[in-house]
């Protein structure tokens, strides 16, 4: 099961790209799972996912908690806190 | 023939854009010849230059989760009161000191309520919009990317 | 030159006047130019006909106090919050539904306080400044004088 | 000593004038006496102030309490519960 993910601000400098399609490994079933799965891809990955308690998530253009199951999602996003307004 | 004044009496109004945005002609969109409404709110949020250090803030989002979020944070304002109206707009990409960045309008028959609807949005649009600010320093360089606040987080809990 | 402009910047523009207002055109005289401005709340209260009852509100007022109560309210909104302008604007007259009756701009570098100075001036608005609204109904005939809401009075103590 | 004496709204109504000039009798000396004064001038002024309770007051266009010394007012109001904003 492939799916696309993107970032956005500090998280896509940091990584270095806006978007890219993954095929998460078998055990990674949680936004906390693929969070750390994608820490384990490189130095820039790790430097982005440093801190995972302050990165925010969404599944499907949905806000999405760390616990939230990814099966079926075609779209997953981490990014910062939220500075709109 | 003018799509947006009907629907901003049905349903919200909300617009992701990098144009600039008109407060009164939102507002004569929302209550122009309509005799049930006794009190429009408006915010708008401007960029500001902090004591000149900025030259401008750079506004990125997230296209397509920006309008949803902000739809979902004002059919529960509108769930919550009795509204009349109600327009969200939130720009993206280069605003200068001085230029506008978001505008809520909440109208309704009695001013609580719009004060309220209008206060909520805004708690709700800082916290949960996917929107994220950048510095442009005067001084030139890469800006640092703005830092959410504990207090917006914070804020939420008044509307528990 | 542009002395409303000036005024608008270092102390609260107070109007009591027959005509209409152009908030589009307040908000300019508050913030163009500037760079200080992070938050602008309005609040405009218009004329309901109430379900079609209502032909148009007269309103009588205090000439002299009006103003002078008016200013007071706003001089104790500067004093309490960080503002970077102010407006307050009152109609008298007979006023139809659909228009204006009443105008508060509050402008500061952050929007709590924008919003709450525009809130408090309501409320005190609301129960001090010498104003009284009569109905003129669309059957004709003498029609009453508004009654002052409890919960008006009651609001104030929101501000203690 | 004399001072101007001005109505609003419907106490100006059932009065039938906005304003005159009074000449308060020794003993009428806070706003509470003079409107207990003015009630007894004749029916219309009792229907004015059948309910004191309500009716509010200024002296020189500055709210005032019915306990309020009125020595020195040049202008003293008596209207109802303001209804603007």
């Amino acid at each position: 099961m492939s799916v696309k993910v993107v970032y956005f601000a500090w998280l896509r400098e940091r990584i270095g790209k806006p978007e890219e399609t993954i095929d998460p490994p078998a055990g990674v079933t949680t936004i906390a799972d693929l969070a750390a799965h994608l820490a384990g891809l490189g130095e820039e990955y790790a430097y982005a996912f440093e801190n995972p308690s302050i990165v925010r998530a969404a599944i499907d253009r949905v806000h999405a908690k760390p616990d939230a199951p990814i099966a079926g999602a075609r779209e997953i996003a981490f990014f910062p806190p939220m500075t709109g307004g | 023939m003018r799509p947006t004044v009907a629907d901003a009496r049905t349903s919200p109004v909300i617009r992701v854009q990098s144009e600039d945005f008109d407060v009164a002609a939102e507002i004569a969109a929302l209550a122009g010849g309509r005799t049930d409404i006794g009190a429009i709110v408006t915010f708008t949020g401007l960029c500001r230059d902090e004591g000149g250090r900025l030259a401008a803030l750079e506004l990125e989002h997230y296209p397509g989760m920006a309008e949803g979020e902000i739809a979902r944070v004002a059919q529960e304002a509108a769930r919550r009161w009795p509204l009349t109206g109600l327009v969200a707009i939130h720009r993206y990409g280069l605003i200068r000191p001085g230029e506008n960045i978001v505008l809520v309008v909440a109208a309704s028959a009695h001013r609580r309520a719009a004060f309220e609807a209008a206060d909520f949005m805004m708690d709700f649009l800082k916290s949960r919009a996917p929107f994220w600010k950048r510095e442009h320093p005067r001084e030139g360089g890469a800006g640092a990317w703005v830092e959410a606040k504990d207090e917006d987080e914070d804020a939420l809990g008044r509307w528990d």
